[in-house]
């Protein structure tokens, strides 16, 4: 098993993101279209690495509402850009334990007829290994 | 042979914690002509100069070596201390231990054998120094100050209360600058006109004191105490002598849809204007661009409305030359633009407005007479909300590293005034930190809380989103609550940071005077020369160094003006003794030298000379020290090699290159 | 990896600095305690176009595995256009170092300001992190001086 | 002038007839699409992941074969091209993952990012130019009030794609004004549709999608439509029938007279 500290580091190499560079302003935050559904806000995700507190990351719903719509990355003025962050930790969930927010079985009943290659590819890409 | 003392500082602990400054002592003695060496806890100290002192009279010292800070820093120091025993004071050479070495280095034995090699590098080119004397050179006792806003203003009235004569150069119509535009100020809330317009009319009226306005500065040469100025007087179209101001020109004059800079594009003026009522002088300009009379050659009413006959279409831009002792520069800020910051909507919509408009909005002389209301429809607005730092302290190429530091002080007020005048009216801020350091600044905003209940919410807005029905609709974070808002407002006012003016890179470049990657000039030093460029005779005045609030501004504009006039007073400044110098007999009279002089320094002289028994006439090349800066250009091109720089020669810095790989 | 076979060489290096931008930004760096390998030593001339190419080869043939140039930026140059003409010499003389045997990445020029002092500690890591990839250097001869 | 084309998965499949109208409109107006041969499908998603060499390894594939027929690269979907354009990207300037990609396809000569990756739309914008379309279109679309949904694919990160300003931007506004509508903006118009999300969070894209239509209705808009066939879907699926979505494409056959073609064949 990693160390919080191991993961933590992980997290700031997958992502290359320097979370000293937060200024807490908030407008990750402040632009996040998925704020309400997130328990760990964008912004806090900077913070949690800093502290190296990775497992409340990992259980975080917030990883999969995240809609990688780049909107704080984007609008960052310190060049933090937590969606990188969010991206990484889900990362680490991923590989680490195989755990999968979608399987297979599930597809049937999650499409209809219209439903785009695109959706399906990437929810694979986004939530499984 | 020399007899060279070295004198090892400690700085306390800043460069003894990290060098092992007895050992470095020791390691002098073994070097080249080293007869004396010792340490001290501050050599900079009256004690620490004694010791020198005392050394350089009982050993015979011919020359000096100290180990200690930069010699940006106390070089002047120690050469002073040495003249004062009887050498000659370019017979000292500083090892910079400190900022180049204790203070960058962890290790104590790396520092320390580094220190060492810097201590032999100073050894081996004192070894070679040799006695200098500086030239004299006169001081032109006339200052210029580039920039008439409320700095250029405070310095020029400064410089010539004392008694010396001034000329401020304006790039606009008027001068009054930023400040001119505002409407009250912090912390007290006066009135920024009824404060401004008394010192603009006293600055016009001072005997010692010359306005150029409409006028660019369009060359400098020369050096400290004799700096030769070009300025561009741009064709105002108006005899200033003839005018009086009426203003019937500007009221006929056809052409009225030119937006105007004063009001920051709110509004529109005429072709021919002030830019606001009170300006000084009192004297529109045609605007070339906008007049119907020099687009189409038809027209001329302001012409013919003119009782006065002042009004000239064939003036033309005039150049004038001046020679001036010391520049101050006073070029002041603008605040920056938007456009790379649309999800405030600036550009989508026109209730979004910056901190500036709003100063214009809220003015009596203002686009909407002094009314709040929004631009789209002239509605009052029930709901404002303010954004903080929008392009500060940004580490992205979007914005500005920096804390522009008049913001929080002005939207305080802003919200403040809000509600005093309106009531009715909610004001909420967006902060990321309220930063009042200053007299009564804190006190200041905690009023705007407590007494007046302005709304403020720790957090950034994301996005400013124009509604169907024309309001705002303002995502913002509530970080302390952690929530994330939808508030509705009618405006929203943005505070933009603020920039240096766009045209000082290009006057820096003119003064030779240092800038920083934000385009704010370098000071002499951050702490100690704050108000002095490290170009000699050049001096900084308000926002072009850094962003200010008024009284700093003015306090800082007084500091220049005192500099200047320290050095105004004086009849003769000494040279740089460091100057190049060419070898008759080496100099094949070439003119490589005085291609590269960028001074115009170096000059040809038929001369007879002696080679070795064989007398001829031969051409050489001749530096004039009061003219020659001491760059070192004509040293390295000279293919004879009989060019050489004093004080830094090239055996001098082929020996420290010696020392450091030995 | 090539830094890792090269762990325990200490490289010698040469930097000239102009008194006005780059020293004052290694002065910056100092008093911003931001840090450096001490194998950097710092000379200091009052223009980059002091510096004589002479100079450089000098230390070549003295044993320094690198020399590196600080000067003013472009256009800020005290003297006006010092840092032009040391530019100039520089390609000229950096074009021709290969010829004698020093490489490339021996030599660098790099403009730094007088309020640039993490610029200057971040241009003096990467040039010693170079170096020390490079290897020690080959020192060069006056072949004048030989028998 | 012919480019290098890379359709993607729903423009090949579930979308047929998207990638008919881009062909066929690409005719008429003087380029041709040229369709990679063997493309692999880009996986929809950028992995942000700075150790990520696998997932990106389609993409450099795609690119490689256009750097060797010297060819552009153009792209339609939104997706596609953000995920080609910043693998693009990390070739040609992230040391560590060019060289890592490189190790893994053992190509001929070293993929260093030399292609250039163009969307459709920049083509139109800078090769063809929105005049020389208006002057093409015989059946303009006056009258209809159009609002463009650029969504987040497109312009984010803004420095990366430079594409158009990210918080302002103007193409499809323009194209719209070049195939003879009114473009219709609205603050919504850059703020993400959930696309992603829509299949394990339902609910969560369904709001943002009435925000969406909501913004834009409230504009007066007629009709949205967009350079993503995953936002028309889930636009078009929670928005019912008060705000169609199109893809763009498709009002640009119409707009040239190529519909019926299609529809035709």
């Amino acid at each position: 098993m990693k160390t919080e500290k191991n993961r933590a580091e992980m997290i700031r190499e997958i992502s290359g993101v320097n979370p000293l560079k937060c200024m807490k302003c908030g407008k990750c935050s402040a632009s996040c279209p998925s704020y309400n559904e997130m328990d760990i806000k964008p912004h806090q995700f900077v913070s949690y690495v800093i502290n190296e507190d990775i497992e409340a990351l990992a259980n975080s719903t917030s990883l999969w509402k995240c809609l990688s719509c780049f909107a704080c990355v984007e609008r960052c003025p310190r060049d933090v850009k937590p969606g990188k962050l969010i991206d990484a930790a889900r990362q680490i969930v991923v590989r680490e334990r195989g755990q999968d927010y979608l399987t297979p079985d599930e597809i049937p009943e999650l499409i209809d007829p219209e439903t785009p290659q695109q959706l399906l590819v990437s929810a694979f890409r986004r939530y499984r290994r | 042979m020399q007899r060279i003392g070295v004198f090892v500082c400690h700085c306390g602990t800043n460069i003894a914690a990290t060098v092992d400054v007895k050992k470095v002592t020791e390691m002098a003695l073994h070097e080249p002509g080293v007869v004396h060496a010792e340490d001290y806890q501050y050599m900079c100290s009256e004690a620490g100069q004694e010791l020198i002192h005392k050394a350089i009279k009982e050993k015979h010292l011919t020359g000096l070596v100290v180990c200690s800070c930069s010699p940006r820093m106390h070089e002047t120091t120690f050469r002073n201390a040495a003249e004062k025993a009887g050498l000659n004071p370019y017979m000292v050479e500083i090892a910079n231990i400190r900022e180049h070495c204790s203070w960058i280095h962890k290790d104590i034995e790396e520092a320390t054998e580094k220190a060492v090699i810097l201590m032999r590098a100073a050894i081996a080119k004192v070894n070679l120094d040799a006695p200098l004397k500086p030239g004299e050179s006169k001081v032109t006792k006339r200052a210029l100050v580039i920039g008439g806003g409320i700095a250029g203003i405070q310095t020029a009235l400064d410089i010539a209360e004392a008694g010396y004569p001034v000329d401020i150069v304006e790039k606009t119509p008027s001068i009054g600058g930023r400040m001119s535009q505002l409407d009250k100020t912090f912390p007290t809330l006066d009135c920024s006109s009824c404060i401004l317009t008394p010192k603009m009319g006293e600055v016009n009226a001072h005997p010692n004191v010359n306005i150029y306005t409409y006028s660019e500065v369009e060359s400098v040469a020369g050096f400290v105490g004799d700096f030769t100025v070009e300025i561009r007087k741009k064709a105002r179209s108006v005899d200033m002598d003839k005018c009086t101001g009426c203003g019937v020109c500007q009221e006929k004059c056809p052409s009225k849809k030119t937006p105007s800079e004063f009001n920051r594009g709110l509004d529109t003026r005429s072709a021919i204007y002030t830019p606001f009522a009170q300006a000084v002088p009192n004297v529109p300009v045609i605007d070339r661009d906008a007049c119907i009379k020099f687009k189409t050659g038809k027209c001329g009413v302001c012409s013919k409305v003119c009782q006065a006959g002042a009004i000239d279409y064939d003036q033309v831009d005039e150049i004038i030359t001046e020679k001036y002792g010391a520049i101050v520069v006073a070029t002041g800020f603008d605040m920056i633009k938007l456009d790379k910051y649309d999800e405030y909507a600036y550009s989508q919509s026109k209730d979004v407005i910056t901190s500036l408009e709003l100063e214009r909005i809220m003015n009596a002389a203002g686009p909407t007479g002094g009314h709040l209301e929004r631009l789209s429809d002239g509605k009052a607005p029930k709901e404002m909300v303010f954004i903080q730092c929008v392009g500060s302290r940004c580490a992205d190429e979007r914005g500005k590293s920096y804390c522009s530091k008049v913001c929080c002080m002005y939207t305080a007020k802003h919200a403040m005034l809000i509600r005093d005048k309106y009531p009715d009216v909610n004001v909420t801020v967006f902060y990321i930190d309220v930063r009042t350091p200053g007299k009564n600044f804190d006190e200041f905003y905690r009023r705007a809380v407590e007494e007046y209940g302005v709304n403020y919410i720790k957090g950034q807005v994301g996005k400013v989103i124009p509604q169907p029905d024309g309001k705002l609709l303002v995502q913002g974070a509530d970080l302390l609550d952690n929530k994330q808002i939808l508030k509705e407002a009618d405006m929203v006012v943005l505070a933009a940071a603020i920039e240096p003016n766009p045209d000082v890179r290009k006057i820096a470049t003119m003064l030779t005077a240092s800038i920083d990657t934000n385009n704010f000039l370098t000071e002499a030093h951050a702490k100690l020369r704050p108000v002095e460029s490290p170009t000699a005779g050049i001096f900084l005045s308000g926002v072009c160094q850094g962003p200010k609030d008024i009284p700093e501004t003015v306090s800082q504009a007084g500091a220049a003006a005192v500099k200047a006039i320290g050095l105004l007073a004086k009849d003769k400044l000494l040279t740089n003794p460091c100057t190049a110098h060419s070898d008759e007999l080496m100099c094949n009279g070439c003119s490589q030298c005085a291609n590269v002089c960028p001074y115009g320094a170096i000059s040809y002289e038929d001369k007879e000379v002696n080679d070795h028994g064989v007398r001829e006439v031969r051409r050489l090349a001749v530096v004039n020290d009061a003219l020659c800066q001491g760059c070192g250009a004509c040293t390295v091109t000279c293919p004879s090699g009989a060019m050489d720089l004093q004080g830094f020669s090239n055996r001098q810095i082929l020996a420290e290159v010696d020392a450091i790989c030995r | 990896m090539s830094i890792e076979k090269n762990e325990g060489f200490r490289p010698k290096i040469v930097a000239f600095c102009c008194n006005w931008c780059s020293y004052a930004g290694a002065d910056l760096a100092g008093s911003s305690r931001m840090t450096y390998s001490a194998d950097v030593k710092i000379i200091r001339v009052p223009c980059s176009c002091r510096v004589n190419p002479m100079f450089i080869l000098r230390a070549f043939e003295r044993g320094a595995d690198g020399v590196i140039m600080c000067g003013c930026h472009p256009g800020d140059c005290h003297y006006t256009s010092g840092n032009f003409y040391a530019r100039r010499r520089m390609t000229l003389l950096f074009s021709m170092l290969d010829y004698i045997g020093v490489e490339n990445g021996r030599t660098r020029v790099e403009w730094v300001s007088a309020a640039e002092g993490a610029k200057f500690s971040q241009t003096m890591h990467e040039f010693v992190d170079k170096i020390t990839s490079l290897g020690k250097n080959v020192r060069l001869e006056d072949l004048r001086c030989r028998n | 002038m012919k480019y290098s084309y890379f359709p993607g998965c729903t423009l090949k499949n579930k979308a047929q007839d998207l990638d008919h109208y881009a062909r066929i409109s690409a005719e008429a107006l003087g380029f041709e699409l040229e369709e990679i041969s063997e493309w692999q499908c880009c996986g929809g998603v950028y992995p942000l992941g700075t150790d990520e060499i696998a997932t990106k390894l389609a993409s450099v594939r795609a690119l490689n074969d256009a750097k060797e027929k010297g060819q552009e690269l153009v792209t339609l979907c939104s997706a596609c091209h953000h995920v080609i354009k910043r693998v693009n990207d990390d070739m040609k300037n992230v040391d560590d993952i060019r060289t890592r990609a490189n190790n893994y396809m053992e190509l001929d000569a070293p993929y260093e990012g030399e292609t250039n990756v163009l969307h459709y739309l920049e083509v139109l914008r800078d090769v063809v130019g929105f005049d020389e379309l208006k002057k093409k279109v015989t059946n303009p679309l006056t009258g209809k009030k159009i609002g463009a949904y650029y969504g987040c694919l497109l312009l984010r990160p803004g420095k990366l794609m430079s594409f158009d300003d990210p918080e302002n931007p103007k193409i499809i506004e323009d194209f719209i004004r070049a195939i003879g509508a009114e473009p219709v903006i609205y603050p919504y118009r850059n703020e993400c549709c959930g696309g992603y999300i829509s299949l394990k969070e339902e609910d969560l894209s369904k709001e943002m999608c009435r925000k969406i239509e909501e913004s834009a209705s409230g504009f007066g808009a007629d009709m949205l439509i967009t350079a993503c066939p995953l936002c028309m879907y889930n636009l078009n699926k929670n928005n019912g029938d008060n705000l169609p979505v199109y893809y763009f494409t498709e009002l640009l056959a119409e707009a040239l007279g190529l519909k019926e073609e299609v529809k035709e064949q």
